[in-house]
């Protein structure tokens, strides 16, 4: 995991002109980026493919496209700080700091799998690396957040709380509730809008009064700040300012990512209500992952054959998750009801 | 009613309820979340939008708690919505404007207004989707008077059922089993309604009375069959509407058969099945009992992704028929 | 009922620098939006005496002191317009234009009352006056308002959705989806935030994370304006503003009165949350009936000795309302379950 | 134990056992709204806030699903939230958090985690209050795998079995009759717990078993006295907990007396007689029953104002012992 104290090595190059990771972060931590922005991509493509053949049930939410969200956001966040997440909430898993065998078990539905087979893609998470949980109701994670930032306030351990969340959430009760009270209380909680357009398949045009999310900032007292959600730098500079003000103790504040998801909203979308030239758009000129290595090149951090190699590297740790998951073993039908209460000794 | 009839699935049935209600009265309008040019999660508004119009056909941000309260709002103010749920689960946060004020606004203003509002609740396991995208959650609904509660398990019935429940002047609340969307039956054309508060016998029998719900009505009709086949003659009914309860046709069969056993995808504590065997149990049907009244219910865990653990979680047709068989034996 | 084709009539005044009610009203209108302030007052006195006598059961919630916030946003509204009322509902109720016979008669608990016995003080409501009914929920009433106003939009009636809620209530994730929504859809409905400093003993900036609660507008791309609420010409003045703008199809508004209430919250309250001071400061300097009358007679537009007869005509009223509830009868036990259910012939 | 036992009322039983719970761990706190400087809408923190401090103590804004969310987080990540509804029909705002998450989060998680979360819901009739105010609604959370539900009916009970729900690595939802409050009865000092699915049987008899919940109790106990003079003699047994049921207890009493009338607050279609019921009439306890299963719960209205509606919208103690008597008779 990219501690902040990474920023204190040297950073991966000189020249006040640069975006701010490359100011801050070793070089380490940059290509570890990069390889969890691979990772993250080629997990939901693995995922989407085993879920056509039939390996995987239920339905997912790929997050391909948003990759430099979920990395940038994460990478000022050590792997003390907690997150909540959402039902495309991969991404977040996998920046985080999960394994990607055991995301794959979970899909699979075997006892190996981070939720014991219980959850699933829309349940995925891992609380060793800080993740408490994808979330299947829209808007759900909001108050979890603010209650674990409220945890970290009253026993005082300096962790941060993030809370990952849809445009579509933002009009849920649930997130002026959580917003509000984050503020009253000055929790250290950072709020993270990913502005993919749409909720499902209705417009934030459509479904919300305002122009941007972060703009409702205002209506908690605390920052909010847009950001290109395609440009890793820009993700993580918000990340780092929110982060660096929750743990001093300033309080929330809101983040908004502008990104977009490559693939319908779910293994269910008919795609009626967005253009093939809207996604041909952000797929061929914003890409993060394009992007990203782009300037790692044009920076001199990495050259092609260090990404190639980073590519490779992934496409067999998805390959050996995949197997993985095959080769774990599914839960007993009669260990049915384990796990509803905590057993007690 | 001589009108054609012809095979469409579940869903299709609802729609043309839908289109029939929005044809029949301009007031009808449907609210929900992606029901517009997405169609709805599961198809079910397919592409009224195309035939209504987006203001009757109105995509509502996501939004439980408020959208529910707009269409009671309006509801009591003239329209009539239909208010879709993408999940019953979401519900959960909508609780507030359908039980402390649709349900109670007439009852509180002495009888001043009435509140005609129709909500869909898709529910129930089988598709993968986990805890909190699985629940059958009729029976909280079931709890509170003010309400109508129907679970229609027939494409005919449903069709019938809303158009019954868009006449209603009462809140109505229609929980659809997402694994019934796409069976298929016979669907008389044009306008027809099923009386909301009755239940329907769809095999008649003298062994035993097999009460059941929504999708566990064709699962009980299975296991029925095969235990024909094992010279036991089992009746099963359709309960179709949890508040109000068909005491008399419930009661009846008991009297006949002299055996129960309730059948419910819910939570088997505090589940439909529980008010089923209370209701005979303190009916004049206890002394005609043979045996104790047997409940299949939901297990009690949330319900889990596994696919196996997922199906082992809610009755099952080999389940149905082993208890079915222990309890016209006296096995217990 | 207060119209606003009354004021084609002439106003009852002359003068440029005359306050909005003044030049927009006739005299009738004025004396009447008195004499209904003197109502609200002398009605709730009425009802609190009636509750320490034991003749009304239960608790109920006092706006002694915030009348002119009612009967200011009431003042453009037509008997068509709408209104959705809180648990702090008397004032809204008789501002709208209800009886006060029929208010005593259902605190009384009898048939003759508004809900016929079953609602009680916290469900006083007068669907013939366009009063939706007080709601026991705070926050209850917001998103049926838009519903309301969304039944007017589609039925083309031309009738305005009013929606009273506390400061309190702006918390509640029913303000952020009904404000939303309203908003999205440009209904007719106008959102009146009667700011009291507190939400039972929470004061507004121990709950609010914003200075003020019209500023939570700009999060819904609405108009937020902020009034004296206990100037009966100002609240008016925005009311109507906000009511035009509405039958002109652009859409909602949200309206803050700052006010104050005299009594305790309820019937079980310590005041441990608010100094004497402050209430003394409220009561002495800042009543809004004897800031109304004060104008009234500056602008010579009432006498002393008619105001006189205002009083005494109030009191009569109050007095007959309260012998009319004594002698109606109680429900009958038999009839407990009547309207539960609509009677279907 | 030898600690002193004293009279408190149950809302001084409370206000000690969450004292005592702080006192001992610093991660217990208190969340609601007006429990600070206000004392709580029924003054059962009272003055700890003067003792434990606002940070402790806290005054959360009115926002029931987000402050219910706050505790649910707060409770996965480390603190022990003891969150009190300021009345038990507020629940319909936070159902989402109670349900969704709190209850189904550890199983999600295949174990991960733990919420021992509690939540305090003041409920119950007869306070004028009406319908939003007035709900018994502990049957819907009885219907949640992955919570606790416990109800109980004295000072004792409610000290020892808060304590226990403190302990308790899961979600504990704790109903708390609003008449209750005042009601005195005898407590220990100092730390004790009252198991969480321990029914109790209040009084012991030979020919009617009746299961109450709550209030309730102390109507049946009542009622008892007046058909003990009467030559009747009636076991009364205090549920005391919803979920998990107390099987044994109520199966054993029923094989003894032969005949069980529930006796609860909630409305009766669905509540919890009706699954007492259930469980009697599917259970071993169905052979020895001699009556038929009487269940009197709320009738099937909103709460009403009217006083004399709303007593007659409840059980009270003249129908207990008129529906008992008939039942012991064998008038039905
Ligand atoms: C409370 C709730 N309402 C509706 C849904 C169904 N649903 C799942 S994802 C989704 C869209 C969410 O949009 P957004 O927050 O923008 O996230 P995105 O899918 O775009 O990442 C909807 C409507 C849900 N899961 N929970
Ligand atoms: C959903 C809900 N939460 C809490 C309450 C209890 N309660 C009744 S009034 C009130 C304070 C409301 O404050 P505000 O909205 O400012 O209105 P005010 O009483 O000041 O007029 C509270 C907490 C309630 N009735 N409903
Ligand atoms: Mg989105
Ligand atoms: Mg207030």
């Amino acid at each position: 995991m990219a501690k902040t104290t990474a920023a204190k090595a040297a950073p991966a190059a000189e020249g006040g002109n640069l975006p701010f990771i490359y100011r801050e972060y070793p070089r380490e931590t940059l290509l570890g980026a990069l390889r969890k922005m691979h990772l993250i991509r080629k997990f939901e493509e693995g995922a989407e493919e085993s879920y056509m053949r039939g390996l995987i049930h239920g339905t997912m939410h790929l997050s391909i496209g948003q990759e430099a969200s979920a990395m940038g956001i994460c990478l000022p966040l050590t792997n003390d700080d907690q997150i909540t997440s959402t039902h495309r909430g991969h991404g977040h898993c996998i920046a985080k700091g999960a394994d990607v065998k055991r995301m794959f078990a979970e899909f699979f539905g075997k006892t190996t799998g981070y939720c014991a087979g219980r959850g699933g893609s829309m349940h995925i998470a891992d609380v060793t690396t800080g993740n408490l949980g994808a979330n299947g109701i829209v808007g759900g994670g909001l108050p979890i957040a603010v209650g674990a930032a409220l945890t970290a306030k009253r026993l005082k351990t300096g962790k941060v709380a993030v809370c990952f969340f849809g445009d579509g959430a933002n009009n849920e009760g649930a997130f002026h509730e959580a917003l509000n009270m984050a503020s009253v209380w000055k929790l250290p909680v950072v709020f993270v809008c990913e502005n993919n357009k749409y909720g499902m398949s209705t417009s934030t045009e459509r479904s919300t009064a305002v122009a941007n999310i972060a703009d409702r900032a205002a209506a908690y007292s605390m920052p909010g700040v847009i950001v290109d959600g395609n440009v890793l730098s820009d993700v993580a500079e918000a990340s780092h300012a929110a982060v660096e003000r929750a743990r001093r103790g300033e309080g929330p504040s809101l983040i908004e990512c502008k990104t977009y998801r490559y693939r319908g909203h779910s293994k269910s979308d008919r795609n009626r209500y967005r253009t093939k030239d809207e996604i041909d758009d952000w797929m061929s000129n914003r890409d993060p992952i394009e992007r990203y290595e782009a300037q790692l090149v044009e920076f001199g951090i990495a050259k092609a054959d260090e990404i190639e190699a980073i590519r490779a590297s992934v496409a067999e740790e998805i390959a050996a998750g995949i197997e993985f998951a095959k080769a774990s073993p599914a839960p007993e039908i009669a260990d049915l009801a384990n796990y509803v209460y905590t057993e007690q000794a | 009613m001589d009108a054609a009839v012809r095979e469409l699935s579940y869903s299709q049935a609802i729609q043309e309820a839908m289109a029939i209600a929005m044809e029949a009265d301009e007031r009808v309008i449907l609210m929900g979340e992606d029901i517009g040019v997405y169609g709805g999660a599961f198809q079910v508004t397919g592409d009224l939008i195309d035939r209504f119009g987006p203001d009757r056909v109105m995509d509502t941000p996501i939004s439980e708690l408020g959208g529910a309260g707009v269409a009671v709002g309006a509801a009591v103010t003239g329209l009539r919505p239909i208010f879709e749920f993408q999940f019953s689960d979401f519900a959960a946060l909508a609780m507030e404007q359908i039980v402390n004020q649709a349900a109670k606004m007439r009852y509180m203003l002495g009888g001043a207004v009435s509140v005609p509002v129709v909500m869909r609740f898709p529910g129930g396991s089988g598709t993968g989707a986990a805890a909190q995208h699985s629940q059958s959650l009729e029976a909280w609904l079931g709890h509170v008077p003010g309400l109508k509660v129907i679970q229609p398990a027939t494409p005919h019935d449903v069709k019938g059922m809303l158009l019954a429940a868009v006449a209603d002047p009462d809140p109505v609340m229609i929980f659809e089993h997402k694994l019934l969307y796409k069976m298929k039956g016979p669907v008389p054309e044009g306008h027809y309604t099923v009386p909301i508060g009755k239940a329907e016998v769809r095999r008649e029998g003298r062994d035993l009375t097999v009460v059941a719900t929504s999708l566990m009505v064709h699962k009980a009709l299975e296991a029925a069959e095969t235990l024909a086949a094992e010279g036991m003659d089992v009746e099963v009914i359709d309960l179709r509407t949890i508040r109000p309860m068909d005491r008399e046709t419930v009661i009846e069969s008991v009297k006949k058969t002299s055996r129960l056993m309730c059948v419910y995808e819910g939570v088997k504590t505090l589940g439909v099945g529980a008010e089923l065997s209370a209701m005979v149990a303190e009916s004049e049907a206890f002394d005609y009992l043979d045996a104790p009244i047997v409940r299949l219910g939901g297990a009690e865990t949330p319900i889990p992704y596994n696919p196996e653990l997922e199906k082992a979680a809610v009755p099952q047709v080999p389940g149905i028929v082993a208890a079915a068989r222990d309890l016209i034996r006296g096995a217990r």
